[in-house]
């Protein structure tokens, strides 16, 4: 019997053979809340798990940023989320770094950015905070989730979270539903976003799901 | 009717006799002149030979003529009851079932037989170890049958077991509404998959916490196997037709001493290990524990 | 016996036309017969018909009705609205004729029944037209709709506050620093540069949350990540 | 995952791979079979000076749980423990501008994994950057999952197995959890601690 090989061995291996999930691939856009109703049947429609409904979810989802002044210049930021199911009481808790927006030419017809998803113990939150980590915002997500192939399609409300109130009585942040089409996939397949323009468009003129530009964005309001 | 039964083998003996011996006649005559009749006078031998025969086949008649009559003729027709329409049955898959029935007929006979046997040697052998007298006849005759109980009072004896020991949890699920498996946990030690057939036990299976709960598969462990295989011998021990709720307040009370089952040394050897195993058997009166080797 | 007489008619368009209708007629027919095959299918077998089935048989009436209308607006074909159709007799005596070229639905051609199947003036063409018109103004109010589904303003909220914390950040923040909340706010905001990290930091529903006891074992099934981790050794 | 007793045995003047010999010999004279290898491995970082006061994160593998890395943060007051999966590593590459490791200092433990009834048993050689350092052996009995309720089941074991090297008291990380549920994150504790241990003491010189 070969002795074990180190994890870090078989994790080089992993990225040399690019077959870790690490890019996303993400359009957004939103419905008023009096057609969610219609969206969902629609996408209870077109999505892979049609018998067994539209799978729920309710999260808390706490995002930090590590940060380290280096003196002048921009201070280098590392962002990182915590979602916890509010719903499921022994679900693992999930850890995710989400990168910035690569630039990539404009015709690519989604967002692509970098992502590091994984599942981690109940004290992460301690874990970040020690490490030297800020939460900079929360919210709770609360929606469905739907599945067509590889692509994850959710629409969901968000909510603030207030201080210290209990998780009941939070409001939502407006009078629609985020909806959110991605694709979790190793570096390089491109394909993929070919997909998620065509099933974008089955969703017109419902839910325009976008390619939106963080930095513009960030201008603009 | 022992008589007839007697007059009954003696006429059919001796009719077997007569077939026989006609038998001989036509292998005489079909066999004609033998070289063993030697040449002379053979003919007058053959003939000899062959009155001989014919003189034993008329006293087999005769015999077979007496006892005939002395068998007392059946009384009027049997009666089959209903089954005699059976034969009147024009569906040709019908026609097998009277066949069928005899079969069963046969086989409850034979089981009748046999469980009356049974019943005998065990009267005599008892395999029942518990050192209480029954002269409760009351009890006989209030609970007839414990294999087929209404459900609350099973019902009744389990959350009567749950409050019995404050470290034995018990969740319990029917797949079958009377014959409930109960999950009974003993602080973290261990747990027990127990199903019940009414109030008596049926079969326990003992498990680490973290296996699953099915019934039929047995633990991964050694020490839990071996367990449950002495879960089984007590169950068959505390088993007792006459108290059934009793048996399984033993059972349970006996299950109780696996609390410590990691943390107890052997009373006899005074060690932890044996065999790498700790002290497995629990003795039935006085819950000690022991080794497997050391009991 | 001839019913109708077609007028203005020369010999080659009469040639043309009466192919023109033989083929017209044959397609009506298969329409019809596919058209009662699914009403048929709809009333007797609608408790096993399978869902491709019904839409096998959608896709060929859909493809009957496509070629008939090829067949009307064919160059070859007649301009049949400049035809008209005469009654040169009307009788209220049963016609067995008639009645077997309509399967049994006319049985006379008499007065009362002839002006509903032969009036010139009822404009199919003119409903048509009325009912697009009807649709053309109420067109905008559609479209307007469609817009209304969902609000560009609420999308640039929603991604703006899940990506970048917009309108979702705590007041100051405990050391005194307000949090930059509005305006301007790029991607990295500006904040504490370090500093010793505490417990105070974090918000009280946040504490709530920490365990001092990591679970036995994790399960590495993320409940809302669709894939597994493809190199588990 | 059952209570699990990480303890050094002293080599007393013999190589590394000599004292692995006789305890797998003795291992195996009492019934023991091999079920193949196993390996802990564990990388050190800190944190830079621009993030305050120094932390330090230990990210461990252990090939029984190869689907999960655990990593212990320490930070001078409290260590706090977290469970994810492979990927973890991947994000310590990106942190990489905030912890760092210095290669001098990444332990491993490895060697054959013994199983004796319910009792696995993993004779580990310590390497700390190659350089070899000691003898760990690790018992987990895995049917039970409290050490207080299998402690002295356990020590009669490793007593009957390593003789009078074999430990008296419960390893000093355990001592305050005794009544508490065993779970993998405790064997890593175990494991780091000795870690450190051996980080510190002068290497013995020899190669493994």
């Amino acid at each position: 019997m070969s002795a074990p090989g180190t994890a870090m061995d078989s994790l080089s291996a992993a990225l040399k053979c690019n077959i870790i999930p690490n890019q996303e691939y993400l359009l957004q856009g939103s419905v008023l809340d009096q057609y969610v109703e219609v969206l969902l049947h629609r996408l209870r429609g077109l999505c892979d798990n049609v018998d067994s409904g539209p799978e729920s979810f309710h999260d808390h989802e706490l995002c930090f940023t590590l940060r380290a002044g280096s003196g002048s210049g921009a201070p280098i930021v590392l962002p990182l989320r915590v979602r916890r199911a509010l719903d499921v009481a022994d679900a693992p808790f999930q850890l995710r770094y989400v990168g910035q927006q690569e630039l990539g030419d404009k015709n690519r017809p989604t967002v692509v950015r970098s992502s590091i998803d994984m599942a981690c113990s109940s004290t992460i939150v301690e874990f970040l905070t020690e490490l030297g980590c800020r939460l900079d915002f929360e919210y709770i997500a609360r929606g469905y989730m739907f599945r067509k192939g590889r692509m994850k399609i959710t629409v969901s409300k968000i909510f603030k979270v207030a201080g210290n109130k209990p998780v009941e009585t939070v409001e939502p942040i407006s009078q629609s539903y985020l909806v959110e089409l991605s694709v979790l996939a190793p570096s390089g397949q491109d394909a993929i976003g070919e997909d998620m323009r065509i099933f974008a468009e089955q969703l017109r003129p419902l839910v325009q799901l976008e390619k939106i530009d963080y930095k513009r964005l960030g201008s603009m309001m | 009717m022992e008589r007839d039964l007697e007059q009954l083998n003696s006429a059919l003996n001796s009719i077997k006799t007569l077939r026989s011996n006609v038998r001989r006649v036509f292998e005489s005559v079909s066999n004609g002149l033998r070289a063993d009749h030697g040449d002379e006078g053979k003919e007058n031998k053959y003939i000899l030979e062959l009155q001989e025969l014919l003189t034993t086949v008329n006293n087999d008649l005769r015999d077979v003529e007496n006892s005939v009559a002395n068998l007392t003729p059946p009384p009027g027709a049997f009666s089959l009851g209903s089954t005699t329409s059976l034969s009147q049955e024009t569906t040709h898959e019908r026609q097998a079932l009277y066949g069928q029935l005899v079969n069963s007929y046969k086989w409850t006979d034979k089981i009748h037989e046999y469980s009356a046997l049974a019943g005998n040697i065990l009267s005599t052998n008892s395999f029942n170890k518990t050192y209480k007298t029954f002269s409760t006849t009351k009890r006989r005759k209030t609970q007839t049958s414990n294999h087929n109980v209404p459900s609350d009072v099973i019902e009744n004896l389990i959350t009567s077991i749950n409050k019995l020991f404050p470290d034995v949890t018990i969740t319990t699920n029917r797949p079958f509404v009377p014959n409930p498996v109960i999950q009974a946990s003993l602080g973290r030690v261990l747990k027990a998959s127990i199903a019940f057939k009414g109030l008596m036990i049926e079969w326990v299976v003992v498990k680490a916490h973290a296996e699953s709960n099915d019934l039929w598969t047995e633990s991964r462990y050694k020490v839990f196997k071996k367990v449950t295989e002495n879960c089984h011998a007590a169950m068959c021990h505390f088993h007792s037709p006459m108290m059934p709720d009793l048996a399984v307040r033993s059972f349970m009370h006996w299950f109780h001493s696996y609390n410590i089952l990691f943390s107890a040394p052997c009373k006899r050897c005074g060690n932890h290990l044996h065999n790498n195993l700790p002290p497995t058997w629990r003795d039935l009166r006085t819950l000690e524990p022991y080794h497997e080797e050391c009991k | 016996m001839v019913y109708v007489r077609y007028e203005k008619m020369q010999q080659r368009e009469e040639k043309q036309l009466e192919s023109a209708l033989e083929s017209i007629i044959q397609r009506v027919n298969d329409l019809k017969q596919s058209i009662a095959s699914m009403i048929f299918k709809i009333e007797n077998e609608y408790e096993t018909m399978a869902w491709p089935t019904f839409l096998d048989n959608y896709a060929l009436i859909s493809g009957q009705l496509t070629s008939l209308s090829k067949v009307l607006s064919h160059d070859k074909c007649p301009n049949l609205r400049n035809l008209t159709v005469l009654p040169l007799m009307l009788s209220p005596e049963r016609d067995e004729q008639l009645a077997q070229a309509t399967e049994g639905r006319v049985t006379t051609f008499a007065h009362d029944l002839v002006p509903d199947y032969l009036e010139p003036n009822l404009s199919l063409w003119q409903r048509i037209k009325l009912r697009q018109g009807k649709n053309g103004k109420s067109n905008p109010r559609l479209r307007g709709n469609t817009q209304q589904n969902s609000s560009v303003a609420d999308t640039h909220l929603l991604v703006a506050a899940v990506g970048m914390g917009k309108g979702l950040k705590m007041g100051p923040s405990p050391n005194g620093q307000p949090n930059p909340t509005s305006g301007g706010m790029m991607v990295a905001p500006q904040g504490r540069t370090g500093g010793p990290p505490g417990q105070s930091q974090m918000p009280p529903s946040t504490q709530a949350m920490t365990m001092n006891k990591a679970p036995s074992a994790i399960k590495t099934n993320i409940k809302s990540a669709a894939q597994m981790h493809p190199y588990g050794r | 995952m059952g209570v699990t007793i990480l303890t050094q045995f002293p080599t007393e003047n013999r190589t590394g791979p000599h004292t692995i010999d006789v305890l797998s010999k003795r291992i195996m004279a009492l019934g023991a079979l091999q079920q193949g290898q196993f390996l802990v491995d564990c990388e050190t970082y800190t944190s830079v000076p621009q993030l305050g006061p120094q932390r330090t994160v230990h990210v461990l593998h252990n090939s029984e749980q190869p689907a999960t890395v655990f990593s212990l943060l320490e930070t001078g007051t409290k260590t706090i423990p977290l469970a994810t999966d492979g990927l973890f590593d991947l994000l310590m590459m990106k942190m990489s501008s905030f912890y760092t490791s210095k290669k001098q200092t990444k332990a491993e433990s490895k060697g054959p994994r013994y199983e004796i009834g319910d009792f696995c048993v993993k004779l580990g050689t310590v390497t700390v950057s190659s350089n070899f350092k000691g003898i760990l052996v690790e018992v987990e009995y895995r049917p039970c999952v409290v050490p207080a309720m299998c402690w002295d089941l356990l020590k009669e074991f490793l007593q009957g197995f390593l003789g009078l090297s074999g430990p008296t008291n419960p390893p000093a990380y355990l001592q305050n959890r005794m009544q508490e549920i065993y779970s993998p994150i405790d064997t890593i504790h175990q494991y780091l601690e000795h870690f450190t241990i051996f980080r510190k003491s002068p290497g013995i010189g020899m190669r493994a």
